[in-house]
C-alpha cells in the first residue's frame, strides 16, 4: 500500500519527516493508544456510561493528520472522536471524565463521548450523525476564505460515510467554492458490522469517488503515520494556498468493535490477526529504528504516557458527576433555556 | 404463554408476518447478517434469507425512497431507521413523499410500509440519539403511528402495522428491548387506534405513551398509596389513529387529565390530547390539564442529569399529587 | 413613513443588517443573481457582491451546513431554504445539529444564524409547496421561531433575528409577499419573543400567526358588527420564545380561547398554547378553548379545494358565533 | 455531439430504427410540442392555476424513453413532468384538466401540475422536491427484481438534480443491488436561473458522475429523439438482463422559462437562438426528409394532434372545478381522513 498520488499536486513526496516530527508522531500515537485501551478498562468497570467508539488500530491518522495542523486550523470529528480530540492537545482527563459522562469532561457530561468538543483548541465538534459535519466543515472553511484567514479546516470520517447523501453535497460544495478543507476518509472496511465492500458500488469508497468532484485520486496507507503526515501537509498547503479541497482515502482497520455494544464477530477469521501485523505502533516502531531513534527517547514517550493516563485516570475517578445545575443550562446564548416568558 | 422480552417481540412480530406473506421484506442497516444494532432482527436473515432480509449501505434516504417505491407497487416493506432521530436525513420522505402519496394521486398509489424506530432515552447516549421523535410524525397528515408499551403490544401492533394498507410509524422504545411481559402463543394480531386503560381509577387521568405508562403505572401505585389519589392510567398506544373515544370517556369520568410525555415539551401529542378535551369535554373538568414533559432542552447524556430530564415516578406522584391536592383546595 | 410591500420588507430587512455588520452572509438557491424565487432578495446581489451573497447548487443540506460551520466559527449567515417543507431534505440540521450545537458542548459553540422560509398555502402549489411547518421547528429545543404577519414585522423581526446570538427560524408567508403596509423611515429592531395585541376585545381572545392574522382581524370584525362579539385579536409573532404573558393576560381578561392555525391540525402550536391556558389559567376560563386549524390532511391544489381547507374569514367567523353563542346559552 | 458509449455496454448502436418508430417519435414529439404550447396559452388566458413546468425542447428525450418502453414499464417523473406523462399514453384532456386544477384532471385536481400521476399508464408519479424520486425508483425496481418481474423503471430528473444527496444514495444503491433502472438525467443547463456549470465541480453533472458508480460514462444528444431511443432500448435491455441500471446524461434544452413565474432573463444573448437551431422537431423533420417518409405521413401526424389538442381543450374548459367532495378523500386507504374515531 503506498500513496496514489497526483503528481502535479505533490502530494505525500517521500522525502523524511525529520527527528522532531518523527518523536511527535510516536507520542501521539501511544498516547492515544493507553488512552483508548484505558477507556475500554473503565467500560469493563462500567465506569464508561452510554455507548463509546475507540481508534485502536487508526492512531497513525489521527497523529499524522494533525502533527501536520496549527493551532488555528479546525478539526472536525465523527463519534469516533477520541483519538483525533485527544491529538490537537486536549488533555486525557478533559476526555476521559466526559466519557464518563463526569463533571470534569470536556463538556461537564452534558454532551458525552460522541460529541466531544474543545472550541479551545479548535476542535470544533464530534458529530454522531452521519454525514453532516462534512457539511458544517465546509462552513467553517468557507468563513476562512471570507474572512481571509489561512486555517484549514479538517473533517475525518469513515469508510461508510460515503454512502450518504451529505458526503455528496458537501465534496461538490467544496470543490466550486474553493473551500480550504481536506475529507479525510478513515477506510476501516466497516460500517457498523457490515462490510463496506458489500454496500458500496466502488472499490475504494472515497478514492474511487475524487473524480466525481474533479478532485485528483488519493490513496494512502493510513497506518503509517510518516506517510499520513506527508499527505496532510501537501493538502494543507493546496488549501491555504487557496486551491481547494482534498479529498483523502486512508487504509485502516479498527483493532476493537465498532462500539462498546460490539464483540466484533462478523469478521473473517485472520482478518484482524493479519491487520495486527500493520499496526501502526508497530510499524511506528519499525520507522523508528530504521532513523536510529534512541531506545531511551522512546522509553521517555511510552513512560510519560502511562503516566498521563494514570494521572488522568484517577483525576476522573475523584470527579463528581455531572453538575445538576447544567441541566437546563447553554440551551440559549443566554445561558439559559426560556422559551417563553 | 410465555415471557418474552420486548426485543423478542419485535423479531417475533416481524417473523409472523413474514412468515404470513412473501412480499413482506426487511431492510435496513446491519439488520441481516448482524441481526441489527437493537439486536431485535436477530435471526431473521437466517430464516428468510438474503433477499428478504436486506442489509443497506448507510443511506437513509434510499433506504425509505426504496421502501416506498416497493410499497406503491406491491411489496410491503418493513424498513429500520435504527436510532429514531435518523428520521431527520430522510425526512422527506416521512413528511413530503410517503404520506402525500395517497391524497396526491387521487388514490392512485398507496404506501403501505412499516418503518421501525428505536425511539427515547435513559440509555445515556445524549442528544442525538436519545430523542423521543413520534411527534415529528404525528404532526404530518397521512401517517398512522404507533408506540408499544410491552411484547405482546408490540406483536399484536406489528401485525396490524404490517397488515395495514397505510403507512404506519412504528416506534420501539430503546430502553425497553430488554423489559419482559407475558405473551400467549400462536397468531397475535391486534387493532390499530385503539388505547388501553392499563389501570382503571376515578380520581384523575394519567394518559402516557412507551416508556412512560411504565413510569406512570408506577406512580399510580404510590398516589393511591401515600396520597389517596385513585389515578387511571391509559397507555394511548397509537397516536394516530388517535382513540378519543377513550381518553374522552376516561377524563369524562374522572374530570381530571394528565400527560406524561418522554418527547420535549412543545407541540408534543399530549398537548394535541388537552386541546381536545379542553374543547369537547371542558365542561367535564374538575381542574386544570396538567402536562408533565421533558423539559424543552436537548437531552445531557450524563445518567444523572438525564435521570432529572425525563419524567420520573417521583415526579409523576409530585406533580399530580400536588395539582389535585391544589383543585380541591 | 412608507408603504412597503412584505417582499420588499425582506430585502429591506435584510440589507439594513448587511450594511451593519459585513459578517453578515446570504446563501441558498437562485438567491443571487436571479434575485431568488419569490424575488425577495431582489438587488442584493447587485449591493453586496458575489462574496457576500452566493448561490448555491441544489444542495440543501450543503447549505445549512455550510451556515451553520460559518456561524459557529464568526459570521452570521442568512440561509434561505426556498419553500418551507425542503426543511426536509435538510431535517437533521434543523432538528439535531444547530439547535444542540450549544447545549452539547457545554456553551462552547452556538450557531448564531438566520434560516429563512417561504411558508404557508393559498398560492396553488399542491401539497409539496404549500405547508405551514413552523410547528417542524417549534418541536425542537433550542430554536428561535419567527413568522411575522406584516412588513413592519418583517422588517424588525429580520433584524432581532440577525442580532439574536441563537438560530432563528424566520417564516416569511409565500401569499403576503405582494401584501403591503406603512413602514417607518430608519433603522428598525424589534424584539423575538413579544406578541401584539392588534385589535383589543373584551369578549374572547383569538390567536393567530402570519397569513391567519389577517383572516382573524377579518372575523373580528364580522363577529363585532354582526354577532356582537368583540374579539380580541393577538398575532404571536414569534412562537419560540413565546409571549405567554400576552396570551395568559389577554384568556384572563376575556374568559375564552380560540386559536386560529394554518397548519393541519395534530400537535400544531395553537395546541402548547392551549395545553399552557388549560393548566395555568383554567380557572378564568368561561368555556370551552377551540381551535380553527386546516384539517389534518395534506393540501390540494385546486383552488377551490385549497380555499376550503385553509381557516377562512367565513369558518373563523362561523366557529367563533357558534362556540361563544353555546357557552351563553 | 455523439454518443459517448462503452463498446462492452452496445449503447445507442447506430442502427436505424425503421420506419414505424421513426413515425411513433415524431407523433410523441408533436403531440408533446403542441400540448404543451397549448399549456402555455393557458396560462396566459389564467386558466392554469398554480406553477407549470414546460418541456418544449425536451421533447425528444420524453419521446425516445416512452417509445422504448412496454407497457408494464414505469416511469418517475419531475414536476416537468407532461410531456413524460403523455409520452405514455396519457391523453391530453388528463393532463391539462389537472394544469386547470379541474374535475376532469388526472388527479381530479388535487395534485396539481406538478403530481401527474397515472397508475394505469404507470407513470407512477411526478415529484416536486427534487431528489426524492430517484431513490422510490429504486423502490420500483427492487419489486420488480423481487417478484421475477422483467419490467423496467425509468426515472427522468435534471441536470441541477445531481447535486442534491438523493442522487448519490440511489446511484450506489441500485448499483449495488444491480436494480433494473434507468436514471435520465435531461441536462437542460439550467437550475431554475443558475447556470448549472457555475455549481457544479464536474462539467456533466451526470455522466462525470457515473465511474463513481461504477458505471460506463454516457452522454447523448437529447435532441435528437433515435439517439434516444437507441440508447433506451440497449439500457432497458441490459437492465431486463439482470445487467443493472444505467446513468444517462442527455443534452437539451428548455425553450421556455423554468416556471410560469420565470421570463428566463438570465440567458446569455444567442443562446436561446442556437439551441432553436437545435430543435429537436426540427432535426426530427430533417431525419424524416433523409429517411422518404412521405409528406402525407408527416401532415397526418400534424393534423391529428392539433385536434386532439382542440378536443382536450375544449373538454377541459367545459369541465367543472374539483369536485368538494373530494378535499378530505383518499388521506388514508379506506378513502377517509380519519385520524381518530
Ligand atoms: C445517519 C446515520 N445513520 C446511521 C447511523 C448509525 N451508525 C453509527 S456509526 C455507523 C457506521 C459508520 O461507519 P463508518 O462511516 O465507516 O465509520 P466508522 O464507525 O467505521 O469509523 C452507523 C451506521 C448514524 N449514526 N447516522
Ligand atoms: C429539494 C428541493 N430544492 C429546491 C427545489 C426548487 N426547485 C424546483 S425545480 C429546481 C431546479 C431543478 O433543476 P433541474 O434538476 O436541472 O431540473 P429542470 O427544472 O431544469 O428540469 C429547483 C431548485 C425543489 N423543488 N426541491
Ligand atoms: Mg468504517
Ligand atoms: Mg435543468
Amino acid at each position: 500500500m503506498t500513496a496514489d498520488t497526483t503528481a502535479s499536486r505533490g502530494f505525500a513526496a517521500n522525502d523524511d519527516i525529520g527527528q522532531a516530527a518523527r518523536l511527535e508522531l510516536y507520542r501521539l500515537q501511544v498516547e492515544i493508544r493507553d488512552c483508548e485501551k484505558r477507556a475500554y478498562d473503565l467500560f469493563l468497570q462500567n465506569l464508561v456510561k452510554g455507548t463509546s467508539h475507540l481508534s485502536l488500530g487508526q492512531e497513525a491518522i489521527a497523529a499524522g493528520f494533525a502533527a501536520a495542523m496549527g493551532p488555528s486550523d479546525k478539526s472536525f470529528c465523527t463519534y469516533r472522536g477520541h483519538a483525533h480530540t485527544l491529538a490537537r492537545g486536549v488533555p486525557m482527563e478533559k476526555v476521559l471524565g466526559e466519557l464518563m459522562l463526569r463533571d470534569n469532561g470536556l463538556m461537564r457530561g452534558k454532551g458525552g463521548s460522541m460529541h466531544l468538543t474543545s472550541a479551545e483548541h479548535n476542535v470544533l465538534g464530534s458529530y454522531a450523525i452521519i454525514g453532516a459535519h462534512l457539511c458544517i466543515a465546509c462552513g467553517s472553511a468557507w468563513r476562512a476564505q471570507y474572512q481571509g484567514a489561512t486555517d484549514v479546516t479538517v473533517c475525518f470520517f469513515g469508510d461508510g460515510t460515503t454512502n450518504i447523501g451529505a458526503f455528496h453535497e458537501a465534496l461538490n460544495f467544496a470543490v466550486i467554492w474553493k473551500l480550504p478543507v481536506v475529507f479525510v476518509c478513515e477506510n476501516n472496511l466497516y460500517m457498523e458490522y457490515t462490510p463496506i465492500s458489500e454496500v458500496t458500488a466502488v472499490p475504494h469508497p472515497a478514492a474511487d469517488r475524487s473524480s466525481a468532484y474533479g478532485l485528483p485520486r488519493i490513496l494512502i496507507d493510513g497506518n503509517d503515520a510518516d506517510e499520513v503526515l506527508r499527505t496532510a501537509r501537501t493538502a494543507y498547503s493546496l488549501a491555504r494556498a487557496g486551491g481547494g479541497p482534498s479529498l483523502i482515502e486512508c487504509l485502516t482497520y479498527r483493532h476493537s468493535g465498532h462500539s462498546r455494544a460490539d464483540p466484533g464477530k462478523y469478521r473473517p477469521p485472520g482478518e484482524l490477526e493479519k491487520w495486527l501485523e500493520r499496526d501502526p505502533l508497530k510499524i511506528y516502531r519499525a520507522r523508528m529504528a530504521e532513523f536510529g531513534v534512541s531506545p531511551d527517547a522512546i522509553a521517555a514517550i511510552e513512560v510519560e504516557s502511562k503516566r498521563k493516563v494514570e494521572e488522568a485516570t484517577s483525576l476522573c475517578k475523584a470527579a463528581p458527576p455531572a453538575s445538576e445545575s447544567l441541566l437546563t443550562s447553554d440551551v440559549y446564548a443566554d445561558g439559559g433555556w426560556a422559551w417563553r416568558n | 404463554m410465555a415471557e418474552l422480552s420486548y426485543r423478542d417481540a419485535v423479531i417475533r412480530g416481524i417473523s409472523q408476518e413474514m412468515r404470513r406473506d412473501k412480499d413482506v421484506v426487511l431492510i435496513g442497516e446491519d439488520i441481516g447478517k448482524a441481526g441489527g444494532v437493537f439486536k431485535a432482527t436477530v435471526g431473521l436473515y437466517e430464516e428468510f434469507g438474503p433477499l428478504r432480509v436486506r442489509d443497506t449501505p448507510i443511506s437513509e434516504q434510499a433506504i425509505l425512497g426504496a421502501a416506498m417505491g416497493a410499497a406503491m407497487t406491491g411489496l410491503k416493506p418493513i424498513a429500520e431507521l435504527m436510532f429514531a432521530e435518523f428520521a431527520a436525513v430522510c425526512f422527506d420522505f416521512i413528511a413530503n413523499e410517503i404520506p402525500k402519496q395517497r391524497y396526491m394521486t387521487n388514490g392512485q398509489l398507496g404506501c403501505p410500509l412499516v418503518i421501525r424506530f428505536g425511539n427515547g432515552g435513559g440509555v445515556r447516549f445524549g442528544a442525538q440519539h436519545s430523542q423521543s421523535i413520534e411527534n415529528w410524525c404525528m404532526m404530518i397528515p397521512g401517517l398512522k403511528i404507533v408506540a408499544p408499551s410491552s411484547p405482546v403490544d408490540i406483536i399484536g401492533l406489528m401485525a396490524a402495522a404490517v397488515r395495514s394498507p397505510d403507512p404506519v410509524m412504528f416506534f420501539e422504545h430503546k430502553a425497553l428491548y430488554a423489559t419482559k411481559g407475558e405473551v400467549p402463543d400462536g397468531e397475535i394480531v391486534d387493532v390499530l387506534g385503539k388505547a388501553k386503560i392499563v389501570r382503571p381509577g376515578k380520581d384523575c387521568t394519567i394518559v402516557a405513551l412507551a416508556m412512560m405508562v411504565h413510569r406512570a403505572l408506577g406512580a399510580a401505585d404510590i398516589l393511591a398509596r401515600d396520597h389517596g389519589i385513585d389515578a387511571e392510567v391509559v397507555d394511548v398506544r397509537s397516536l394516530v389513529p388517535l382513540d378519543t373515544q377513550c381518553i374522552l370517556g376516561s377524563v369524562v369520568k374522572t374530570g381530571r387529565l394528565f400527560t406524561v410525555e418522554e418527547n420535549p415539551r412543545l407541540c408534543g401529542w399530549g398537548a394535541e390530547i388537552v386541546s381536545i378535551v379542553a374543547d369537547e369535554v371542558f365542561w367535564d373538568l374538575d381542574g386544570p390539564i396538567v402536562r408533565i414533559t421533558t423539559p424543552h432542552i436537548p437531552l445531557p447524556a450524563a445518567d444523572n442529569l438525564e435521570d432529572m430530564a425525563l419524567p420520573s415516578v417521583a415526579r409523576i406522584v409530585e406533580r399530580v399529587s400536588k395539582v389535585m391536592n391544589g383543585s380541591r383546595a
